[in-house]
């Protein structure tokens, strides 16, 4: 098995994440990649993720089977950030590799979509000093409908 | 003892991450909170997992070392 | 604006220039790139990409312009190699930075598909010390199809 | 002089990348060439580049210091 799935609880370096998986895959034509991070330009001063040490990471591994399963892969990689980040801060790391691009692609692109709705990760934001709790979005229902 | 564990605006409410309670079945273990807290966990589209299990049923009687946590809608975007 | 093309005659390190890409667009939420390397474990030794100069670079800004004008981004990287490259060498780095992911996504997938089927590059394959030239595929031309 | 200039496989055919030529019209120029690589020059999925902007008609007079180049359809994947 060739995937690579961690919940962090400190800062990560995308770029040598991304690095290491792709000399891990050299077999590999293409890696597709999504890297998301704080926003800076946002009124929001920082962002904590809250986990449940038995269900989230489980549940990302879990992904990581079912993407893996789908398409044609080389090799999976799914990194996400527990506790507090700062404006610039990686949050998650997902990269696929595979020979044909269209399979990257697409499992980036599913891994994600099924990241941010179905991951046990409960998330506030910080603004003018106050913490808010943020409650999930219709848009990401309607991402998953994609795939079905 | 037994432990309750509180995800997300939960552990504002509860304020606590977690609490310890005695064993028992859960809504006499209910009745002993807050009645606001209380409330709150009984929402529906709150999930909860026995030690570390998704479970449907609220009917759980609660042992002694069991965690039980509840789990609020997840935040998504 | 906040676009990057590169025709590189030399070897690039892409995940420096992710993170420096990145690092220029911190109000992103979302970075999605692309990385083509030469295959390793094909029987192939060696690829050669040319080009020619008063059209490869200047078509890549092209397509650049388009690819920006047709999605919310805050900015899209396209480097290409020309020349000679051993397998494991990387080829292409495409990246796209925007506030909402699905544009991310959207962008370099089409940025891809255009550079693969329309870019002005001849490529061959050196093989048991034989180079062979590479003719299109009909699935350039498919993959053009999907975004009509 | 003018020049012509070979890509991709026609580089390979050409025996090199460029090539001095007198000006002239296009057909005399080939004419002057081997057969068989005017020929391959002449294929119509050949597109050709005057000094740099793709045209589409083979009925151009070559001036002294033009640069005319032969595109074999690219390779794509």
């Amino acid at each position: 098995m060739a995937d690579d799935v961690r919940l962090l609880t400190a800062a990560f370096d995308p770029a040598e994440e991304l690095r290491r998986f792709t000399a891990a895959h050299p077999s590999a034509g293409g890696v597709v990649s999504f890297l998301g991070q704080v926003r800076q330009d946002d009124a929001v001063e920082a962002l904590e993720l809250q986990h449940y040490g038995p269900l989230t990471l489980p549940g990302m591994e879990r992904l990581a089977g079912i993407v893996h399963s789908r398409w044609a892969l080389d090799g999976i990689l799914i990194l996400h950030r527990s506790g507090v980040m700062r404006p610039a801060e990686p949050i998650v790391l997902v990269a696929a590799a595979s020979r044909h691009r269209r399979d990257s692609f697409a499992a980036a692109d599913f891994a994600m979509d099924h990241l941010k709705a179905e991951s046990w990760f409960w998330k506030r934001e910080q603004t003018g000093g106050v913490w808010r709790w943020i409650e999930p979005r219709p848009q990401d229902y309607a991402d998953l409908d994609r795939w079905i | 003892m037994a432990r309750l564990v509180f995800l997300g605006r939960l552990t504002d409410l509860a304020g606590c991450a977690e609490l310890e309670v005695a064993p028992g079945p859960l809504e006499t273990v209910l009745a002993g909170l807050d009645p606001a807290l209380a409330l709150a966990l009984l929402d529906e589209r709150v999930r909860i997992a026995l030690n570390g299990d998704l479970i449907g049923d609220r009917g759980v009687v609660l042992a002694a070392g069991d965690e039980l946590a509840f789990l609020p809608p997840v935040s998504g975007g």
